[in-house]
C-alpha cells in the first residue's frame, strides 16, 4: 500500500506524512555544519561560526524542518530561495 | 427613465427599492448598483479624487474606476459590483472611503476544499474546461465573480448551450459551482484563495487544486484623449452590457471611438436599443477624437474630431455617450501572482503569457486569444494628441485622476523605469489597482522615450486582485476565538471561586481570587501570608511535562542540562537548568528519576513546546545514536502545590498510610500514592521556599484531587493561591523566572548559581561561558534590591544608575521584579546589575518618570537564607 | 500635478565612468544617504551608486515607513535617536517635503511579561535623552479613540509605550530627495546596473565586475539589504546574516482616522494612515529564508485579525494591495556596519527590519567609517567582531514586531 | 471500575450544547465525547522485533505504512510517527494494556506512556462533519484521500489534534489535548454557524 499522498501540492513535504501546510512546521533553517565533536578545543572565531554562520543563498538552500504539528521529525529538504521549489531530500535522516 | 421596454436578464416582476445620496428610485432583480442608476439617468455617481471632476459609470465590471460608494459599514465598492437588493442605501464617494464603528451582523468564516482542478471564470471557456475536467471524475471547482455564470456570454446573448452546460456540471457529484466567488491570490504551490460573497457575510476559500485553469477573461481598455473622463464615456464592451443584460440605454446618441473590430457587434446593440448612432470614429481610418465637451460642466454634450492627419478639418459631433474601445488586456494578474511571466504581443497590443508555469494553465481570452472579443486588426493609439500641449486632462487612470501630463514630469524628473512612473503619478495606486490604466501607462513611457511597450513592460502584480476586507482575511478569528484558550482541568473551579485570570501565553491562568472588598494587593498579600504561615495551594498544571524513556537518558540529560545527573537516585527529583548554545540559560524546570530507564522533565508553561522540539531536534540531528524517547504529557497530569507550613498536615490527611516526614519523605523526594481510586505521585519540591508538596494525577482526577485538597485542608483554612501570590514567594527566595529574570542575555554564571553547572561532563552551552564576553567580570548579575524607603516600590523594568543626581545617565542595570511583601513588611526587588555581586552593600538607584528610588544592593535571597523552613 | 511643488528635475542617468574614488553597490535608502554625506560631508563626490534594478526600488519601497528611536539597548538608541534627530531637519537639509510627520508611536502591551519589558524600554530612553512615556489604556483610548481597550478580547490591552517625536515619513521622496542632492553634487547614480564581482589586488579591493563593463573603485561600500550575503560571498566573505520575507499591505484611502503609529509586540502588528489616506501595515516575518518578495497568505491573515482586535472599526476596509520586502537579519537582530576583513571593502547591513527609520544616521556615520577608513563612534559597536567575542547588542524585544 | 464521581472529562460540561447542534442540523452534525479511552504512547524502532510480539499481545499488526491505523476487536493503533504509535483502546484498560505491552517489549528500546488522559476523543459525524471540519483543516480529508483506516496529526482551528476517519464515512474521532478542548468545542460550535 502507497503511503497516502494529499492529492495536491502544499508547501512542506513531510518525508513521513506526506504534504503538509508549512503552519504544521517549525523551520529549524539552513543545515549548519554539525556540532564540534568537542566545542572546548575549537577556539573563539570557529565557535562563532557554529553559532551564528549559516549558508544564505539565493537559489538552492539545503534546510531542516521540524513536522512538529505532526509526527515531529526533524528532515532536510532543498529549497530555492527564489522560486520556492522544493525537492525533497532523498532519505528521511534529518 | 432609460430602462428599454423589454429585454435583458432582469426581473421585471421584481421591483427593488433603493437610494443613492439620499434620493430614492427603484430597479429590479438582477440589476446592479450601476445599471439601476444608468436606468434612473444619474449620469454623476462621484468626484474625482484630486481634482473633484463629474465622473460617471465607466465599466460593467470589476475593473470600475470612477463608480465608488460606501454601503454601511463598507467602502469603496464598485457599483458595478454591487448586486441590488432591495433597501440598498448607498452613497457615492469622492475617491475615499470611511471606515465606521462595525454595526452589521455580517458573518466572515474560512473553510479549506481541496480538487483536482480547479477553473477560475466562468465563461465560454471556463466553463469548456470544467465540464471537460468534470467528466473525468475529478473533483473540479469553477469560481467566478459574478451572480451568474456565463461571463460574457450574459453579455452578447444567453444561448442553449450555455443552460445545457450548466445543468450537465450541476450534475455532476463532484463539482462544486460557486459563484459570487472571486478567485483574488493565487500563491506558492496552487494555493488560491477565494472571496465567496454570501447572504449574510463572506466566505475565504482556501483552495488547493492540483492544476489551476485561468480563465478570467480580458478586460477592455480605453483609448487616451483630452478631457476623455467625463460622465457619459463609457468602454463600448459595457455599453453592450448595460444594453444587452440590464435592458438599460445609457444614452440617447452615441459615437462610437475604437481603434478594433471588436465595436462592430455594438452598432447593431445601439440600433435594437434605440440609441441613434451618431459617427464611428476609428483611428484605423485616420480619425480621432480629439477633445470633449460638455458646455453645462457636468457630462458629456459634444466630441471634437479630427483627422489625425491634421487638424484643419475639425467637426463636432453632438452625442451623450460615447463608447470607447482601445483593445484588451487580458487578466493575467493570477498569472502573473503565480509568477508567470509575461511577453508583450505586437500583433495583438498586449501583454500575454510568454510561457505556461508548472500546475497552471491559461485560457481563452486570458491567454491572448482575442477572437472571442472580436479584436481583430489593431491600431493601438496610445496618446491622442489634443487641440494644443496641454496633456492635463488626458486621464491616464481615472480613479487616481493621473494624465499624461503627470507621465510627462515623472520622465522628466530622470525617471525611466514604470515602478517609480507608477510610484511618481500614483497610476494603478487606486482601489481598482489600474485595471483599466496600467497597460496604457507602459505604452506612453514606450511612446515617450521611444522605446518598445515590451521593453518598458508592467509593474508588478501583486495579490489580492480585488479589494478584500479586513474581516473577511481574519475570519471567525475574532475576539475569544482570535487564539486557542488553554485550560487546566481545574478551571471550572477557579471560576467558581472567582479568580481574576491572566494570559500566559495560551493559558488563563488565576492571579488571585479576591474575596469582598479586596483589592489586588490585598487579596495578593493574604495569599502569601497563607502560604508562609499556614498553608496554600495552587494549580500549578500548566508547566510542560516530558516523559523521557531508554537507556541513555542519563547521558541525554546531562549534554542537555547544565546540571549532572549522575547522582540523582531513582525516587528523586533536582532542580535544572538549560542554555541555548550561546550559553544563555533558556529553560529551567525539575528533572524527575521515575524508574530504571525513566524519567520525566518539568518546563516552564511558556517554554513547553520549545523545550520539546530542541530535545527532539539534539536527538535526531546530532545524537541519533543515543537510545532516548520522548514524549509530551503535558496535559495527561494535572498538579497541585500544597505549599506552607502547615501543608505536612494536609497531605497527611489525605494519605493517611503514607509517611510523611521529614527524614521518611526528604525534600526531593518523590512518593506515589492514591485517593481512593485516584493515583497520585507526590514530589517534597517547593517554588516558594516553604515545606510544599507537589501532587500530580492523571488530568481527569485533577478536579477531584484539588477539592480533596480544599477539603483536607479546610479546617486549617486553606487558602487558593494565584500567580500573584507565587511570584513574590518565588522572589522572595531568590528564584528566577525564566524570561522575567532572564531575557536571553543571560548566564548561569550572571545568575550567580554556579552550584548548577557541572565541570564534570559537557553541555550544550557550555563552551560560549569562555568567550571573551561571557568571562568578563563586569557582567550584569542579579542580586537583590531593598529600597531604602522600604515603602516605595521600584517599577519592574526601571533602569539603575549609580548616582542619584538627574546627570547620571549610565545604566548600570534594570529591576527585573519587584514586589511588596507582606512577609517581610516591606518592598523588595530583584535586579540584574552590573557588576553586581561586588556591589553589594552599596546603593543604586532607579529613576522613572521623574522620581527616583534609592535602594540598597543585597544578596538576591531575602527569606530562609538556611533553608531551614524547605527542608523541614 | 498633486504635490505643486513636486520636482522637475530628480537625476540624471549617466553612463557609468571607469573609476570612481567610491562605488557604493545599492541604490536604496542607505546608498543614497550614503552618497549625499560623502559629498556634502566629505566632499568626496567621484562617487558612482551602482543600482541592480531601479533606485530604491528594493525595501526602500517596500517599507512601512515608521520612524521612532526607543530602542533598548545604548548602543541602538544613540544611533536611532541620531537619525531621529537628522530626520526633524531633513526635509529642509534636503529641500524636499518629505511629509515626515511626528503623530507618536504608541507601542501597545497585551501581557504583563510586555509592560514590564515597555517600562524597561521607557526607563531606558529616559536615560539616554529619549522622549518615552507610559500610557494606561485609559490613556491609550484618549491618544488614539479608535483603539479598543476592552476587556471582552482574547488579549485585552494593558497599557503602551508612547514615543511623541516617532512618526512616519514618505518613502519614495526620502530616497528621490537624497538622490537629487547626491546628484546635484556629482554623485552618478546608476540603475540596471548589476554587480556581478569583485576585482582584488591581494586583500585588497579595487574595482568592481558589472553588466555594464568593470569599474575601478578606491573603495567599495556594499549597501544592499536583504541581497548583502549574495554580494559578499562573491568575494568570499561569509556574514551571519538570514534573510527573510517581510510582509506588508496597504489600504484603499479613506477620510482621516487613525492619527498615530500603533504597534503590538504581542499580537504582532503594525499600522499607520499615510498622508494620502491608505491604512499601511506591516506583520511579522516569514519563517523561513527567502529572496522571493513574496510570503503566506497565513501570516496576513493574522496580521489582520489581529489589527482587528486593536481596530474593530476597520473591519470592512479592503486590503489593496499585499507585498514583501527582504530583510537581512542578524543573531541579535543588531546592525552590522564597518570595515571587513578585506581592504578597502565596507560593509553595511544586517538592519533587519528598521533600517528605514535608520537612514540618515546610517548614511551619515556610514559615509564617515568610508571617508575616514573607521568606525564612526555610533557604529564602532556593530562589528562583525561582536559575534567572535559574544558581545552581541540582543535587540529582538525591540524588533520582535518587525518595523 | 472507577468511580465516576472522582473523575472528569474535559468536555463534560458540552453535553447539552451538542445536542442543540444536533437538533439545530437536524444530525447534519453531531458532536460527542468519548471520555477516558485508553490511549498508550508506544515508541519504538519498527526494524525490532517489537511490532510482532505486540501483535500476539494486541491482536494487530501495528500499522507501518505513515497515517493509517490498524484495529482488531478491541484496540486500533494509530501510526503517529517512524517510531510512534497510539494505542487506543475501551476506557480503563489502560493498567491492563500497558502491562502486557511492556512485557512484550521486554529487553528492547522502547517508551510506552500512559497518555489517556493527556487527550480526550470528540466523535464528530453526521453528513456535514467533513464540511464543518474543513472549516479549520487544511488536510484534504475527500474520502479518496483520507478514507476509513486513515489518521492524520495535523491542526484544526490552530489546535494540534489526531484526526482518524472511522469506518462509517462520515465518522471522524478527533483526539484533542485537554487544556485546548473547551476552546476547540467552542471554535466547531461557532463554525457551524447560523442558517442562511
Amino acid at each position: 500500500m502507497e503511503p497516502p499522498r494529499w492529492h495536491t501540492n502544499v508547501l512542506i513535504p513531510c518525508p513521513w506524512c506526506g504534504d503538509r501546510e508549512e503552519v504544521e512546521f517549525r523551520y529549524g533553517g539552513p543545515v549548519p555544519a554539525g556540532y564540534p565533536p568537542d566545542p572546548q578545543t575549537v577556539d573563539d572565531r570557529a565557535w562563532a561560526r557554529y553559532l551564528y554562520y549559516r549558508p544564505n543563498p539565493k537559489g538552492a538552500l539545503e534546510e531542516r524542518w521540524v513536522h512538529t504539528a505532526g509526527c515531529r521529525r526533524w528532515f532536510r529538504l532543498t529549497r530555492d530561495t527564489v522560486t520556492h521549489e522544493i525537492t525533497p531530500a532523498s532519505d528521511a535522516s534529518a | 427613465m432609460s430602462r428599454l421596454p423589454q429585454g435583458g436578464r432582469i426581473d421585471r416582476s421584481r421591483p427593488l427599492r433603493f437610494s443613492f445620496n439620499g434620493t430614492s428610485y427603484s430597479g429590479y432583480a438582477g440589476d446592479t448598483l450601476a445599471s439601476a442608476l444608468l436606468a434612473n439617468d444619474v449620469r454623476v455617481v462621484g468626484r474625482s479624487v484630486v481634482y473633484g471632476r463629474p465622473r460617471g459609470i465607466f465599466t460593467a465590471g470589476i475593473e470600475e474606476p470612477n463608480a465608488l460608494v460606501q454601503i454601511g459599514p463598507e467602502p469603496m465598492l464598485r457599483a458595478t459590483q454591487v448586486e441590488l437588493v432591495d433597501g440598498l442605501q448607498a452613497a457615492g464617494l469622492n475617491g475615499k472611503g470611511r471606515a465606521v464603528p462595525e454595526q452589521d451582523a455580517a458573518r466572515f468564516d474560512k473553510t479549506y476544499v481541496h480538487c483536482e482542478v480547479l477553473v477560475i471564470g466562468g465563461g465560454r471557456a471556463g466553463l469548456t474546461a470544467a465540464l471537460e475536467a468534470g467528466r473525468s471524475g475529478d473533483r473540479v471547482i469553477l469560481v467566478d465573480e459574478q451572480a451568474e455564470l456565463g461571463g460574457r456570454l450574459l453579455t452578447a446573448g444567453w444561448n442553449d448551450w450555455l443552460t445545457s452546460t450548466i445543468t450537465q456540471l450541476s450534475s455532476m457529484p463532484e463539482v462544486r459551482l460557486l459563484t459570487r466567488a472571486t478567485a483574488f491570490g493565487l500563491y506558492d504551490q496552487n494555493l488560491a484563495l477565494v472571496a465567496e460573497r454570501r447572504p449574510n457575510g463572506q466566505r475565504l476559500w482556501q483552495v488547493r487544486g492540483r492544476k489551476i485553469v485561468i480563465a478570467t477573461g480580458a478586460h477592455e481598455r480605453p483609448l487616451v484623449f483630452a478631457n476623455n473622463d467625463r460622465p457619459g464615456i463609457m468602454l463600448a464592451g459595457a455599453v453592450r452590457t448595460y444594453i444587452n443584460r440590464y435592458g438599460v440605454a445609457p444614452g440617447q446618441r452615441a459615437v462610437i471611438f475604437t481603434s478594433n473590430d471588436s465595436t462592430k457587434p455594438l452598432e447593431a446593440d445601439l440600433q435594437r436599443a434605440g440609441i441613434s448612432l451618431e459617427a464611428i470614429i476609428d483611428v484605423r481610418t485616420g480619425q480621432a477624437i480629439v477633445d470633449t465637451v460638455a458646455e453645462s460642466g457636468v457630462a458629456l454634450e459634444s466630441v471634437i474630431v479630427v483627422p489625425l492627419t491634421g487638424n484643419h478639418n475639425r467637426r463636432e459631433i453632438q452625442c451623450n455617450l460615447l463608447c470607447v474601445s482601445g483593445g484588451f488586456n487580458p487578466a493575467l494578474h493570477l498569472f502573473s501572482q503565480a509568477q508567470g511571466r509575461l511577453r508583450y504581443d505586437d500583433g495583438l497590443a498586449c501583454f500575454a503569457p510568454e510561457a505556461p508555469i508548472d500546475g497552471v494553465e491559461v485560457i481563452g481570452a486570458a491567454s491572448g486569444d482575442l477572437n472571442g472579443r472580436g479584436q481583430g486588426t489593431i491600431v493601438p493609439s496610445w496618446v491622442i494628441p489634443g487641440d494644443g500641449e496641454d496633456w492635463s486632462t488626458h486621464f491616464v487612470d481615472l480613479e487616481r485622476d493621473a494624465t499624461v501630463a503627470d507621465v510627462q514630469q515623472a520622465l522628466g524628473t530622470g525617471m525611466r523605469s514604470v515602478e517609480h512612473v507608477k510610484r511618481f503619478t500614483t497610476i494603478g495606486t487606486g482601489s481598482d489597482q489600474g485595471k483599466t490604466a496600467g497597460i496604457n501607462e507602459s505604452a506612453i513611457i514606450a511612446t515617450q522615450l521611444g522605446q518598445p511597450v515590451g521593453a518598458v513592460g508592467v509593474t508588478t502584480y501583486r495579490p489580492p486582485y480585488v479589494p478584500i476586507p479586513f474581516a473577511l482575511l481574519a475570519g471567525r478569528n475574532r475576539r475569544e476565538l482570535f487564539e486557542p484558550i488553554r485550560v487546566t482541568p481545574l478551571h471550572v473551579w477557579h471560576v467558581a471561586h472567582g479568580a481574576v485570570f491572566e494570559n500566559a501565553g495560551q493559558w488563563k491562568r488565576p492571579r488571585y481570587y479576591p474575596r469582598e472588598d479586596e483589592d489586588t494587593d490585598a487579596a495578593v498579600a493574604r495569599e502569601c501570608r497563607a502560604a508562609r504561615e499556614n498553608v496554600a495551594a495552587v494549580d500549578v498544571s500548566t508547566l510542560g511535562k516530558i516523559d523521557i524513556q531508554g537507556p541513555d537518558v542519563l547521558e541525554f540529560l546531562n549534554r542537555i542540562y547544565t546540571n549532572a545527573f549522575d547522582t540523582l537516585k531513582e525516587g528523586s527529583c533536582r532542580y535544572a537548568l538549560m542554555c541555548g548554545a550561546d550559553g544563555m540559560v533558556f529553560d529551567d524546570g525539575v528533572v524527575m528519576h521515575l524508574g530504571p530507564d525513566h524519567w520525566l522533565a518539568t518546563t516552564t508553561t511558556g517554554g513547553a513546546a520549545a523545550v520539546l522540539d530542541w530535545m527532539e531536534e539534539w536527538l535526531q540531528t546530532e545524537w541519533p545514536d543515543l537510545r532516548v524517547h520522548l514524549t509530551s504529557v503535558t496535559d495527561q497530569w494535572a498538579a497541585v502545590a500544597v505549599v506552607g507550613p502547615r501543608s505536612r498536615n494536609v497531605v497527611h490527611s489525605l494519605f493517611p498510610n503514607l509517611s510523611v516526614g521529614p527524614d521518611s519523605f526528604p525534600f526531593l523526594a518523590i512518593r506515589e500514592n492514591e485517593i481512593r481510586d485516584m493515583p497520585v505521585r507526590l514530589h517534597r519540591i517547593t517554588f516558594s521556599g516553604e515545606l510544599a508538596y507537589e501532587l500530580w494525577t492523571p488530568s481527569w482526577y485533577g478536579l477531584s484531587l484539588w477539592e480533596a485538597v480544599m477539603v483536607a485542608g479546610e479546617p486549617l483554612g486553606i487558602t487558593p493561591y494565584g500567580l500573584g501570590a507565587m511570584e513574590i514567594l518565588r522572589a522572595e527566595k531568590g528564584y528566577i523566572i525564566v524570561g522575567q529574570d532572564t531575557d536571553g542575555t543571560v548566564t548561569p554564571q550572571d545568575l550567580g548559581i554556579d552550584w548548577m553547572i557541572s565541570k564534570r561532563k559537557p553541555f550544550i552551552g557550555q563552551r560560549s561561558h569562555r568567550r571573551v564576553d561571557t568571562t568578563r567580570t563586569d557582567r550584569k548579575h542579579l542580586v537583590g534590591l531593598l529600597p531604602l524607603d522600604g515603602d516605595a516600590l521600584l517599577a519592574e523594568g526601571s533602569q539603575l544608575v549609580l548616582q542619584s543626581d538627574r546627570t547620571s545617565r549610565y545604566s548600570v542595570g534594570h529591576v527585573t521584579s519587584s514586589y511588596r511583601s507582606p512577609t517581610l513588611g516591606r518592598t523588595f526587588a530583584l535586579a540584574l546589575l552590573q557588576s553586581g555581586r561586588e556591589r553589594i552593600g552599596s546603593t543604586i538607584y532607579a529613576p522613572l518618570d521623574g522620581q527616583v528610588v534609592a535602594a540598597s544592593v543585597v544578596e538576591p535571597i531575602f527569606y530562609d537564607k538556611e533553608n531551614a523552613r524547605r527542608d523541614s | 500635478m498633486r504635490e505643486p511643488d513636486s520636482p522637475r528635475h530628480l537625476w540624471r542617468n549617466p553612463e557609468p565612468k571607469k573609476a570612481y574614488d567610491v562605488v557604493i553597490v545599492g541604490a536604496g535608502g542607505h546608498g543614497l544617504a550614503t552618497a549625499y554625506y560623502l559629498a556634502k560631508n566629505h566632499g568626496i563626490k567621484n562617487v558612482a551608486v551602482l543600482e541592480r534594478g531601479w533606485l530604491a526600488g528594493g525595501n526602500m519601497a517596500r517599507n512601512t515607513t515608521v520612524i521612532r528611536s526607543n530602542y533598548l539597548w545604548d548602543e541602538s538608541a544613540a544611533i536611532y535617536e541620531f537619525s531621529l534627530k537628522l530626520w526633524e531637519g531633513l526635509s529642509a537639509e534636503l529641500d524636499y517635503d518629505l511629509l515626515f510627520s511626528q503623530r507618536g508611536v504608541m507601542g501597545l502591551t497585551h501581557s504583563l511579561h510586555q509592560v514590564r519589558e515597555g517600562k524597561r524600554r521607557i526607563s531606558a530612553n529616559q536615560l539616554n535623552g529619549i522622549d518615552a512615556e507610559w500610557l494606561t489604556p485609559e490613556e491609550v483610548k484618549a491618544f488614539c479613540p479608535i483603539v479598543n481597550i476592552s476587556p471582552d478580547v482574547r488579549y485585552p490591552i494593558l497599557g503602551a509605550t508612547l514615543q511623541r517625536r516617532g512618526g512616519i515619513a514618505k518613502h519614495d521622496y526620502v530616497a528621490w530627495a537624497f538622490a537629487r542632492k547626491a546628484d546635484e553634487l556629482g554623485v552618478d547614480l546608476i540603475q540596471n546596473c548589476e554587480l556581478t564581482g569583485f576585482d582584488l589586488k591581494g586583500d585588497r579591493v579595487v574595482g568592481v565586475q558589472t553588466n555594464r563593463g568593470p569599474i575601478a573603485a578606491g573603495k567599495v561600500a556594499l549597501c544592499a539589504a536583504g541581497h548583502s550575503s549574495v554580494l559578499a560571498s562573491m568575494v568570499g566573505l561569509d556574514l551571519p546574516i538570514q534573510s527573510y520575507p517581510l510582509q506588508a499591505l496597504v489600504s484603499e484611502l479613506l477620510e482621516p482616522i487613525l492619527n498615530c503609529v500603533v504597534l503590538s509586540n504581542d499580537i504582532h502588528v503594525y499600522i499607520s494612515q499615510a498622508h494620502k489616506g491608505e491604512l499601511v501595515m506591516g506583520a511579522g516575518m516569514d519563517a523561513y529564508n527567502s529572496y522571493g518578495q513574496r510570503g503566506s497568505p497565513h501570516v496576513i491573515e493574522y496580521q489582520l485579525a489581529a489589527a482587528l482586535e486593536i481596530f474593530p472599526i476597520f473591519s470592512r476596509v479592503h486590503v489593496l494591495r499585499t507585498w514583501a520586502g527582504i530583510v537581512d537579519v542578524t543573531p541579535d537582530a543588531s546592525p552590522i556596519v564597518g570595515l571587513t576583513p578585506i581592504e578597502n571593502l565596507f560593509i553595511n547591513c544586517g538592519w533587519g527590519t528598521g533600517g528605514f527609520k535608520a537612514t540618515p544616521a546610517a548614511g551619515w556615520t556610514y559615509a564617515q567609517t568610508i571617508a575616514q577608513g573607521q568606525p564612526h563612534p555610533l557604529n564602532t559597536p556593530f562589528t562583525l567582531e561582536r559575534f567572535t567575542t559574544g558581545a552581541l547588542i540582543d535587540e529582538h524585544g525591540a524588533a520582535a514586531v518587525a518595523h | 471500575m472507577i468511580a465516576e464521581a472522582i473523575r472528569r472529562s474535559p468536555l463534560a460540561d458540552y453535553a447539552e450544547r451538542f445536542a442543540a447542534l444536533h437538533e439545530a442540523t437536524n444530525g447534519a452534525i453531531s458532536i460527542r465525547e468519548l471520555p477516558f479511552l485508553t490511549q498508550i504512547n508506544l515508541r519504538a524502532q519498527p526494524d525490532q522485533r517489537i511490532p510482532q510480539r505486540l501483535a500476539d499481545v494486541l491482536g494487530l499488526a501495528l500499522p507501518l505504512t505513515p497515517n493509517t491505523v490498524a484495529s482488531s476487536a478491541n484496540h486500533r493503533a494509530l501510526w503517529l510517527g517512524p517510531d510512534e504509535w497510539l494505542i487506543v483502546g475501551a476506557a480503563d484498560e489502560a493498567r491492563a494494556i500497558e502491562h502486557s505491552m511492556r512485557d512484550a517489549v521486554t529487553g528492547a528500546t522502547a517508551s510506552i506512556v500512559d497518555v489517556s488522559a493527556n487527550r480526550t476523543v470528540m466523535l464528530i459525524q453526521g453528513e456535514r462533519a467533513q464540511e464543518l471540519l474543513a472549516h479549520g483543516i487544511a488536510i484534504d480529508l475527500h474520502p479518496r484521500a483520507f478514507g476509513p483506516g486513515r489518521c492524520a496529526q495535523t491542526l484544526l482551528a490552530k489546535v494540534q489534534v489526531i484526526m482518524e476517519r472511522r469506518s462509517d464515512d462520515n465518522a471522524f474521532h478527533v483526539y484533542v489535548r485537554g487544556s485546548f478542548t473547551s476552546s476547540l468545542a467552542d471554535w466547531l460550535l461557532d463554525a457551524v454557524g447560523r442558517p442562511e
